[in-house]
């Protein structure tokens, strides 16, 4: 789950996932207002819940109040719900893609998590 | 202090929405300084959502308008200040459930209550050029002064939000800016004061509303 | 400038950092392929060349193959603006953000690449 | 081994691209498994432009020729395999500058420079599981045998492309899997091979082209 300010943003990168991911990884944004810039507890909280049920849910975000509203939304999703989202300290773009991969191979949610915030170590230009 | 009835909520909810209005371009242009400069922007949408709401909904306590405010506000901030403020009206709500109206006992609760959620929400402290500032002032007021007095609370509460000016920003975007975020009045502690001097005039009569120096701020 | 490899989450991100950068900042976005995912050197080294004459540019990518073309793209432009233009070693978005932030207050070319680079350091969960 | 002419070289790039046309959905498929699945897309598209502008503009030496390919695969293969690719025949057009027709001298000296190029552009070195190996396969054919056999150093650049499939891959998209790459040929590296066996059998009569066993792959 893509938690972002931009609805642009948010939907560039579930393209770049869904390229890498294949087709049994649900990937989804919950992202931008209506009319602006934001992010809306709300459409988080029915994003959760649009899920596959029973299915753990990753969500990687952009900026602190997209945070805010993220964990606002999980107070409005039922607890079962709640249980099984897991918010991700990692860089939104590189965290979602390591995250994608790890998913893809059937790794665990915690192994899921991991790889994300390994993204944090990465380095672009070190070589 | 009178209580403040449900039909006084609507009207305190509707008095701020206007205030809103009229501050729109003045929180903007804070928040352009040391933000994304949307916060008059989010705060006048969000609110004039929730005056739109309260009169359609007619709640019949203070209790179920603070409801339809958090989940109205949700939708339509889209800021940090969305699950700020919806997360302080959550708290106002369950400290104010079962009541028909909210007298000086009630709102001491209530405050206390919803500042604790603002804190718990944002992870902001006292001193971190967040609305906590303008809040946890209020907090005092009730705390010590007993009976409360209105237009001290209000003074309070604008005071604080000017001293945030001088003020290195922890939390929030403006955080980004490290010392740069000094010498700008933080835009949600001002829409917090903005919005206890409605409600304190309306539990109290013959409150003064602040005069806000725009070119102080 | 943003490259990606998708033209959307280019233009998010461009969105998110107009809003809080200011009209004195150039941002801009060369990212995707016509018809689908990718980068494109020819697209980047024009628009390294639309930046404003004198400027420093300061480049922020996704994943390693932008990096490729970004880098390819510095071999077109004349030399004079290949020494204007700097790789940041950066998250995208997290990067790009203080990126925007430390120019918008007139902040060096050099401050800005190491604002963009502590964006590696932020944790999003640590409180 | 008959030297490479401006007419041959054009109809060099016209095969490749009708062999990248069928074999696309196997370059996809390889890195789909390994990585975003647009392998086969990026190449059969870049090269198709590489063609039709190779017909247009009729080159009258290989180095134009090449150069032609280095700036039409930059805006259309869209990949890593993009710039890398497009290195590659820069440094052939700029070994071969000024050639009427590449002998086996130029061609050994093009391949080391064009592996070179793609060294410095990708940072790989040979093992990382990705094209790098299938150059280095061909550049130690031009090295060790002179002259050369043309029908060895297409089964070598084949049998290097096979060679990736154990490794683990430590550069490019795939490296994100790390160990979970193995098992999957380099489908950069099979590109390659089939580039390389078409570039031989124009330059010497007799060279059967590598049968694919595709589900070896
Ligand atoms: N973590 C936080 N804790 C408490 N208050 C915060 C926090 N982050 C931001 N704020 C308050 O929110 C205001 C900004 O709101 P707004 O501009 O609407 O949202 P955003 O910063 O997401 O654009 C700040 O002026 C500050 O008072
Ligand atoms: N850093 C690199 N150095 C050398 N070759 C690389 C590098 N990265 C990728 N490749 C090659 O490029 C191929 C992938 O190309 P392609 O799928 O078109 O691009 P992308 O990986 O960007 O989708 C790999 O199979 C590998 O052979
Ligand atoms: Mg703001
Ligand atoms: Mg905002
Ligand atoms: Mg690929
Ligand atoms: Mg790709």
């Amino acid at each position: 789950m893509i938690v972002s300010h931009s609805a642009k943003l948010g939907e560039g990168v579930c393209e770049l996932l869904r390229q890498l991911a294949g087709p049994n990884l649900h990937i989804a944004s919950a992202s931008g207002l209506e009319d602006r810039l934001g992010t809306d507890a709300i459409k988080i909280a029915h994003a959760i819940q649009a899920c596959p049920p029973g299915s753990d849910v990753v969500v990687l975000f952009d900026l602190g109040s997209a945070r805010l509203s993220s964990e606002m939304a999980l107070e409005l999703v039922p607890s079962a719900w709640r249980e099984r989202v897991f918010m991700a300290d990692a860089p939104l773009v590189e965290g979602a893609v390591a995250a994608a991969v790890e998913a893809s191979i059937g790794g665990s949610v915690e192994a899921v998590l991991a790889r994300a915030a390994d993204a944090r170590q990465l380095r672009k230009l070190d070589d | 202090m009178q209580p403040l009835t449900a039909e006084a909520f609507v009207r305190v909810m509707d008095a701020y929405a206007q205030v809103l209005a009229e501050f729109r371009d003045v929180l903007n242009e804070l928040d352009n300084r040391i933000g994304d400069g949307d916060h008059g922007t989010n705060m006048a949408r969000g609110f004039s959502a929730v005056a739109e709401k309260l009169k359609a909904s007619q709640p019949t306590t203070p209790a179920a308008g603070c409801q339809t405010v958090a989940m109205t506000l949700l939708g339509t901030v889209g800021g940090a200040s969305g699950p700020l403020y919806s997360t302080a009206f959550l708290k106002l709500s369950a400290a104010w459930n079962g009541r028909a109206d909210v007298d000086e006992e009630a709102l001491r609760g209530g405050v206390a209550a919803a500042l604790e959620g603002i804190m718990a929400r944002g992870r902001a402290a006292v001193g971190d050029k967040t609305m906590v500032d303008v809040w946890t002032a209020v907090q005092r007021e009730l705390q010590t002064e007993q009976p409360l007095d209105a237009q001290r609370a209000v003074e309070a509460a604008a005071a604080a939000a000017l001293a945030t000016k001088p003020l290195t920003a922890r939390k929030g975007r403006a955080a980004y800016l490290g010392d740069r975020s000094q010498g700008t009045v933080d835009p949600g502690s001002l829409s917090s004061a903005l919005w206890f001097a409605e409600l304190f005039a309306a539990m109290s009569e013959g409150v003064v509303k602040p005069q806000w120096d725009l070119s102080a701020l």
